[in-house]
């Protein structure tokens, strides 16, 4: 096991190597750069950028200098002094920047999370094993229906049906007297009034996914052979349920949840910018589009990472979850 | 054949007119259609036919276990001795209710054809036998172990400690078949449900398990019902058999009455597709013509008509066959053994 | 005999009319369309989306009016009643609009529309209108419905630039329902291709394509997305615009097939027949378009029916970002990112409509995906 | 809602300031309420006696005094300017009640202007109708008879928001150590270069203490709008020096400079001292002038500024300002947000463009706001320019062509513009200057602004576009087509510029839309590839900022590379010609001006140039911005005007805002 995973993370440092110069040219792109879009920024306010003060600022900032010249400062700096560069935008280091955002973001993703496998799981089953019946129809309709329905779209009807309705549209993860207040029960549980619209919509969407994916693993499941075994032994229903189908069918999801390594570090972009939530996923769509490269490009190269991550934690999950592979591996 | 034991002649579990449908898109299916058989304590009856013949939903309809898109009618009366030989009507127990699930694996156990997708591969082999253990025998999970370890080892699976912590992919075939026959019987079952039992097996594989069987019957006492479409296993192993056909019973006698002295067209054909050892190799194995039908909205006639070297056209085609007692114990549906003016009479399949 | 499983759609194999025992090329298919017919939704899912692709091939002959019909006396009208019954409580037996008079209201500006009862327009058929070309080669004016003019119909309403909501949907169904189609397409001539390379060679050029795949897999889809939309040069035309956005979706999503495709071919290969062929010498286009590619087409119309739902909503969220078709060119993106803007949703809520058109284009494909790999995949979901 | 009745109160812009506007600050506040009796009529007349009542009794915060009497902060006679130094802020409606917080909404510290603005405290400031400037941070001033000699007084006593003490020599501290060395990345403002007329020849003005209270600014040739430019180009002329010395590299060193740079979270020194000196506001630790400070970091999200315990103006009761406690930003991601928090009553007081007038409007009862217009100094709000040096032949010779100007003017309907566009609030009307401003002209909004397709066809024709292509667009006739490419950055613009696109092709002429996010756009403008634009011009005085209506740099479309010739000194661009060349000269004759008479004529005579020319095609007139304050909010002044210029919603003083009870 120990071999294997080294094995898949020596496999894993090319690639990492190859998107980050990637990364570096895609976000050098778009035309202009940071400068052109600070000076853009400014000139609506009224503030006037000449082309010398502009080609100031880049020397300053040293944009100046040949694209791959930049890409190897950077990683040069990343590897000897763990530094990841400044964000130009937010006038930080790019580790202070993220490390802001990545409480709130770790909140959001983990409780939408929750919610999705904790309604999905138990839904998935039931609309299995009450194959086609009224419930089926309603869960699946539902979870479909959240499926298709364009996230910044509910997002945003959800939000005006809540300020029509309680005169509050829910912005932001927290009304305005708590966002600087420290920890108190009032404070989550104003957090918790918040959460509800992103954990619909980002979770109802989720949720659709996963009930699609338990409830056919269920039906599988349900028709093996052991499932009869167990019924010839005498077990409850409920028991063999329990015991057999369903801690099978949780194989493949549980081991798809590395996947969502990337989507926990960074919410959901779309829906975060409608709902004005404070994570990571519009800090980095803004620093991408403001080309504030440092922090836009560590993030990226941070979201690689986690992908060949989720995908080692995947296996691993899927290897330890499988007594199969597992024993393969204990063999060898 | 097995030693017949005192009790051997108290009926344990008797089967009457019991109809299985299954509803399917394009009508309903007669699966099985009116069978009636008895099995005595410690014997072993075999139940024969091939594919699609309905046997296995039959053995399944015993302990309630087929899926609920089966419709189940008719009567199983299981008189259990450790009841004092009190029915129990088991058809009337709701299918997962406390009462049926404490005869099931407790009672009557169950083995099957592919112990490989029988067992979970999710969890130890250990650990599903000691389930059964701990359900009907003890609570003391130290106990069920001991239980279960003697039982792997009853069934010949040697360094049974660590055979307990392994997982069915770990085991070989026939290794995995032990250790469902001593899942099956950690319980003390009074009868044993053989669905198909070494059909996956290999042929030296199967002989041991058989042999197995036949040892561990002695031994407990049970009764068994085996599921088969191997004569010759039936012929190693029972005392009476049950030819099924489309869902029907077209024959039943002892074994040594059957293979002496074949009625059914269907049970002869069955017989001569059998190699024989000693027999002339030169010979071609004989084969039944033809394929089953669909048993969906038949008209009443005889399932085997399309394929019967000796069928009565318009007689065989026209009404449904009653069962004839052509001896004591020896019963045929045939038209070949009744008048068809008799076709309403009843007869009862056991002697 | 095999446990029975008798659940659901499935029947028990040795019950199949059609004997497994000759499985040929054309009777998979036979037994896929009659599978197929059985799944109930998808037989809906499939004519509900035949019906909208009629309706986006004939949509300029649909539609009442064109994409630039502006009209500044019908800015945000709300939808019209189609009425049988006129104010004198009449009877008609052709539906009529009122007309549609407009005022301002003073204060807040908001256009205030009244139908006066006085002026009936009956709903006609065939009537002259707009010039268009029918399916783009025939030059034409006539429209299924409308009426006379001046009298105006605007059966969902109408946009900011008093431009009928249903014609926007209606043409809007175009790019939305072909760019998925065009993507999904090339997406599948590249997943067959890689990943058809890929699975059957093996090797090296397996390792080096599944890192490529890999790599990009890798990339969070947004920043791609804005990536590759900035890389689109400037000044060019809505048509080309529309052609670069399908290359972008067709670059993203070929990934998922190739891997499906992959992965099949690498089970397939090691099929016995396979083998066989291979041993009897048979070149390895001929295995591939003979043996393999048969046994892996329904899975690819499978997968590919499941991919497009993705593609809608992906141009609704490129729209979104504003990446996506601008106006006048009119997809249903572009008229859901105009219905999220809080103004529409709160004073002229007709705008949502085409979030329903959305919605059920999804669901169908979703539903028709179903069927399609219930019908393709019988033994297994 | 028409723009002529609000720009009405503009009587004359520019007044003429001469050596008799030095009277002291109480006189001219004075004279200012008198000039407004308006806003007192308008004012809502609801519960003043209340307010009155609990207004008497303290003169400073609660919350000022509970620190005073716990020894943390001294009283407030020591902590405002000597007595007759304060500074009196006219109060619009009545004496407000201390207390509550101002929420509003911004994107960020890039927004940082949404809160630099109204909480700006310059050296001079317009006055509220923006006629010309007033002291504010400076006392008064004297100049002498040629504009040469500017003497300012500063207020004895006053205090930057650490308490330590304001003096001429924080204004010297910058002059010499900041702007002059240009440590924050600025160069030094053309206010304090004067010109000389005959030469042509620019001289940095000197600046000398001359005592504690009182600097001298001295030109070597004569700097008419000096004061005008200061309170537009550099709008704080001092900086708290006390500060700066423990950061700059000059006081501490290069090395230590760089590790207190570090500290601050900032990678290098120059973005830090940019930062620091610049958008100083931003930062509590820095001490400012302002009502508010800033009291924690700007990139969270909440960004909250606090009353200023050391303030120094008052309301006409002795009432230290500002009334409100807080200014709250709240960061939003999303327009729609900031409306759909107005409309819940999240944000207090906020601004909005004119296209959320209706569904503002609509919800005024329901949220409890009200909707304040005010106008712009806007020529237009819907309209196009042409490059005039663009890079394609055919099209500069065509752009060029008054003829062709003409055509895109009568060919597009501007009522349907402007209902549809601005919903009916703007007029149908050509870019022009509105009335009330320097340079209108009478009859200017109507020119070429009748719907006339067939005389746009006509001059299309005559300018020998009549060859067709089988789309029926218009070519040149050398057979190239001839498209107008539209670049824009923002997607608000969709409907104008789908409409025109419309209308330009009814002409026959190609229209293209691209819009390009606002980087590339700044990128396309520098490197000539903007053939037209949509973007509006919005100026109060040609004279205070001539950047849009003369080519003086590039940012502006019409004048394309002309902007480059001039500011690169010939060295690259296009040189200007004609009308444009005129303009310069215009301008150059206003540089080295010796009276505001004389200024305003060249700036009407660069306007009327403009009417000539129009280069700049307007399709509909000036929007108001919309000030949507809740009703809570009171002393919010109407008839205002929206011009950077004044700073936007500085000019209503917010410091002077109040919330009910």
């Amino acid at each position: 096991m120990l071999q294997y995973t080294l094995k898949r993370i020596l496999l894993a440092v090319p690639v990492v190597i190859f998107i980050s110069v990637i990364v570096f040219y895609i976000i050098q792109l778009p035309p202009g750069d940071y400068v052109s879009n600070y000076a853009a920024e400014m000139s609506v306010a009224g503030e006037v950028f000449t082309q010398e003060d502009m080609a100031a600022m880049r020397a300053d900032l040293g944009l100046d200098r040949p694209v791959f010249e930049q890409y190897l400062i950077w990683v040069r700096d990343i590897v000897v002094h763990g530094d990841f560069g400044f964000s130009f935008n937010y006038n930080k280091p790019v580790m202070a920047v993220i490390q802001q955002y990545m409480g709130l973001t770790l909140t959001v993703s983990l409780v939408t999370m929750a919610f999705q496998y904790l309604v999905a799981i138990p839904v998935g089953i039931y609309c299995a094993v009450k194959q086609y019946s009224a419930g089926d129809y309603f869960f699946s309709g539902l979870s479909f229906l959240g499926m298709a329905t364009p996230h910044f779209l509910l997002a945003v009807i959800l939000m005006f049906l809540s300020y029509t309705w309680f005169g509050d549209p829910l912005l932001g993860l927290f009304s305005a007297e708590y966002v600087n207040a420290a920890w108190s029960m009032d404070k989550a549980m104003d957090l918790a009034k918040h959460m509800v619209i992103p954990v619909i919509v980002i979770g109802l969407s989720g949720t659709a996914d996963l009930i699609r994916v338990m409830r056919g693993q269920m039906l599988d499941e349900l028709n093996k052979p052991n499932v009869v075994t167990a019924r010839a032994k005498g077990l409850s229903e409920r028991k063999i349920l329990l015991k057999y189908p369903t801690r099978a069918a949780l194989n493949p999801i549980v081991s798809t949840f590395g996947w969502s390594l990337t989507s926990i570090f960074t919410g959901s972009t779309i829906t975060a910018i409608v709902l004005n939530l404070p994570i990571q996923g519009p800090v980095m769509f803004n620093a991408l589009l403001g080309q504030d490269m440092y922090l836009a490009g560590t993030w990226l190269l941070f979201m690689a990472l986690l992908t060949v991550l989720g995908t080692l934690i995947s296996d691993i999950l899927l290897a330890w979850l499988d007594p199969k592979i597992r024993t393969e591996f204990r063999g060898t | 054949m097995t030693t017949q034991t005192a009790h051997a002649q108290q009926p344990l579990l008797r089967v009457q007119d019991l109809k299985i449908r299954i509803r399917l898109d394009n009508g309903v299916m007669q699966a099985v259609d009116g069978v009636d058989f008895e099995i005595r304590q410690g014997q072993t009856l075999g139940l024969v036919g091939e594919s699609g013949c309905g046997k296995s939903l039959t053995s399944r309809a015993l302990i309630g276990i087929n899926p609920k898109e089966c419709e189940t009618t008719g009567d199983i009366t299981f008189m259990s001795p450790s009841e004092s030989g009190k029915p129990v009507e088991l058809l009337s127990l709701n299918p997962n209710g406390r009462q049926i699930r404490a005869i099931r694996g407790r009672r009557i156990a169950m083995i099957f054809q592919e112990p490989m997708t029988a067992f979970s591969p999710m969890y130890t082999i250990g650990n599903q036998i000691m389930e059964a253990i701990l359900l009907h025998r003890t609570k003391n999970k130290k106990e069920a172990k001991k239980i279960a370890l003697e039982m792997l080892s009853k069934v010949g699976i040697s360094d049974q400690e660590k055979r307990f912590d392994q997982y069915p992919h770990e085991f070989s075939g026939g290794m995995r078949q032990r250790a469902m026959i001593s899942m099956a019987l950690s319980c003390n079952p009074e009868l044993l449900i053989a669905d198909e039992p070494t059909t996956a097996l290999d042929v030296t594989i199967q002989a041991q398990v058989l042999e197995l069987m036949k040892e561990l019957q002695q031994e407990f006492g049970m009764a068994i019902l085996l599921v088969t479409h191997d004569l010759g296993i039936i012929a190693e192993m029972c005392d009476e058999v049950a030819v099924m056909y489309l869902g029907k019973i077209v024959e039943q006698a002892p074994v040594k009455e059957l293979f002496a002295n074949p009625k059914h067209p269907y049970t002869k054909g069955l017989l001569k597709s059998m190699p024989r050892l000693g027999g002339d190799r030169s010979r071609r194995l004989d084969s039944i013509e033809g394929s089953v039908p669909v048993p969906i909205d038949m008209p009443p006639m005889c399932g085997f008509y399309d394929r019967c070297k000796d069928r009565i056209d318009g007689v065989c085609n026209r009404m449904a066959v009653p069962a004839t007692r052509i001896a004591d114990n020896h019963t045929v549906r045939c038209f070949l053994y009744s008048e068809p003016g008799e076709a309403n009479s009843h007869v009862q399949a056991h002697p | 005999m095999k446990p029975m499983t008798v659940f659901g759609r499935q029947k028990p194999a040795n019950l199949e009319p059609e004997g497994r025992k000759d499985v040929n090329y054309s009777s998979q298919w036979r037994l896929m369309v009659l599978r197929f017919k059985k799944h109930k939704l998808a037989r809906i899912s499939l004519a509900v989306l035949a019906l909208l692709y009629v309706c986006a091939l004939l949509a300029q002959f649909l539609a009442p009016y064109s994409l630039e019909s502006y009209d500044s006396k019908y800015v945000n009208a709300p939808p019209m009643k189609l009425r049988f019954v006129d104010a004198d409580g009449k009877f008609h037996i052709r539906p009529f609009v009122y007309e549609l008079q407009s005022t301002r209201d003073p204060d807040t500006m908001r256009k205030i529309f009244a139908s006066n009862p006085e002026k009936r327009y009956a709903l006609k058929f065939f009537v002259k209108g707009e010039r268009y070309k029918f399916l783009g080669v025939i030059p034409t004016s006539t429209h299924l419905i409308g009426v006379e003019q001046p009298g105006r119909i605007f059966l969902l309403g109408t946009d900011a630039l008093g431009r009928d909501m249903f014609s926007r949907i209606l043409l809007g169904s175009q790019v939305s329902l072909s760019i998925p189609l065009v993507g999904v397409g090339i997406s599948f001539i590249l997943g067959l291709i890689i990943g058809g390379v890929s699975g059957y060679f093996g090797g090296w050029m397996d390792s080096v394509i599944q890192r490529i795949i890999e790599i990009i897999r890798s990339f969070p889809t947004l920043p791609l997305w804005m990536a590759l939309s900035a890389a689109i040069p400037p000044r060019i035309p809505v048509v080309r615009m529309y052609f670069y956005i399908v290359i972008i979706f067709a670059f993203i999503e070929w990934t998922g097939l190739a891997r499906v495709v992959r992965g099949k071919f690498i089970s397939l290969k090691n099929e016995d027949y396979v083998v066989a062929a291979k041993i009897a010498g048979v070149g390895d286009a001929k295995i591939i378009a003979k043996h393999l590619l048969p046994g892996l087409i329904s899975y690819l119309v499978v997968a590919t029916t499941l991919a497009i739902p993705g593609m809608i909503l992906a141009e609704t969220a490129m729209s979104f970002l504003g990446l996506g078709i601008r106006a006048p060119a009119t997809s249903w993106g572009v008229l859901l990112q105009e219905a999220q803007q809080i103004e529409n949703i709160a004073l002229y809520p007709w705008k949502i409509i085409p979030l329903a058109t959305v919605i059920i284009t999804v669901l169908t494909f979703n539903f028709l995906g179903d069927g399609l790999r219930d019908a393709a995949d019988p033994y297994k979901r | 809602m028409k723009q002529g009745k609000y720009l009405a109160v503009f009587l004359v812009l520019i007044t003429i300031i001469t050596a008799g506007c030095s009277n002291n600050n109480a006189k001219n506040t004075a004279v200012q309420t008198n000039q407004t009796p308006k806003e007192t009529k308008a004012a809502p007349n609801s519960e003043p006696a209340q307010s009155q009542a609990s207004g008497t009794s303290a003169k400073e915060a609660p919350m000022l005094v509970s620190l005073v009497s716990a020894g943390t902060l001294p009283p407030l006679e020591e902590r405002l300017p000597e007595k007759p130094d304060v500074m009196v802020e006219p109060v619009v409606d009545e004496i407000g009640r201390y207390g509550g917080k101002w929420t509003m909404a911004w994107t960020g510290p890039g927004d940082k202007w949404a809160v630099g603005q109204p909480t700006e405290e310059a050296l001079f400031r317009f006055n509220k109708d923006g006629s010309g400037i007033e002291p504010n941070v400076a006392k008064s001033y004297e100049v002498n008879e040629n504009s040469t000699e500017f003497t300012i007084h500063l207020r004895k006593g006053m205090k930057w928001s650490d308490g330590v003490p304001f003096t001429a020599d924080d204004v010297l501290f910058y002059w010499e150590h900041m702007l002059t060395k240009e440590t924050f990345g600025k160069k030094i403002y053309d206010a304090y270069y004067s010109v000389d007329p005959v030469s042509g020849d620019k001289a940095l003005a000197t600046v000398t203490k001359v005592d504690d209270y009182t600097f001298k600014v001295v030109h070597k040739y004569p700097s008419v709008q000096f004061l005008e430019r200061v309170a537009i180009d550099n709008k704080w002329f001092f900086a708290p020096a006390h500060f700066h010395k423990t950061i700059l590299p000059e006081f501490v060193g290069e090395a230590k400079a760089l590790e207190i740079a570090k500290q601050w979270g900032f990678e290098d020194t120059t973005s830090f001292l940019k930062e620091t000196g610049y958008y100083y506001w931003l930062y509590p630790q820095i001490p400012t002038l302002r009502p508010w400070v800033a009291k924690n970091d700007p990139n969270g999200d909440q960004f909250i500024m606090e009353r200023n315990p050391y303030y120094w103006k008052t309301d006409a009761d002795g009432k230290q300002l500002p009334y409100m406690d807080q200014l709250v930003a709240t960061k939003i991601q999303d327009p729609s947000q900031r409306l759909l928090g107005t409309l819940a009553g999240d944000f207090n007081l906020s601004t909005f463009g004119a296209q959320d007038f209706t569904v503002l409007k609509e919800n005024e009862k329901k949220g409890d706001f009200r909707v304040i217009p005010w106008q712009q100094p806007a020529w237009s709000t819907s309209g196009i320019q042409l490059n005039q040096t663009v890079a394609d032949p055919n099209l500069r010779k065509l752009f060029q062509d008054i003829r062709f100007r003409e055509a895109l003017s009568v060919g597009v309907n501007r009522s349907e513009i402007a209902e549809i566009v601005t919903n009916g609030i703007a007029d149908p009307i050509q870019a022009s200057v509105p009335e009330g401003l320097v340079g209108y002209q009478d009859g200017w909004a109507d020119q070429w602004a009748a719907f006339d397709p067939d005389r746009a066809n006509a001059l299309l024709d005559e300018l020998g576009l009549t060859k067709r292509d089988k789309n029926q667009f218009r070519l040149f006739e050398d057979g190239k087509d001839v498209t107008i490419t539209i670049m824009d950055s923002s997607q608000d613009n969709a409907k104008f510029t789908e409409l025109l696109k419309k209308y330009y092709e009814d002409m026959g002429i190609k229209t293209n839309v691209k819009i390009v996010d606002q980087a590339t756009l700044q990128e396309l403008k520098y490197s000539n590839q903007v053939p037209a634009s949509i973007e509006n011009i919005s100026v109060v005085n040609v004279a205070f900022r001539p950047d849009t209506l003369v080519p003086l740099r590039v940012l502006t479309p019409w004048y394309g590379q002309y902007g480059l010739f001039v500011s690169t000194g010939g060295k690259e661009g296009v040189k200007p010609e004609g009308d444009v060349a005129k303009i310069l000269e215009y301008w150059d004759q206003i540089k080295a001006a010796k009276t505001t008479e004389e200024i305003n004529s060249l700036s009407t005579e660069i306007v009327k140039l403009h009417m000539k020319n129009q280069w700049i095609i307007g399709y509909a007139g000036p929007t108001p911005t919309l000030v949507v304050a809740s009703n809570k909010m009171a002393n919010v002044p109407q008839n205002m005007i929206w011009a950077d210029e004044f700073r936007s919603l500085g000019a209503a003083h917010p410091a002077q805002f109040f919330l009910k009870g």
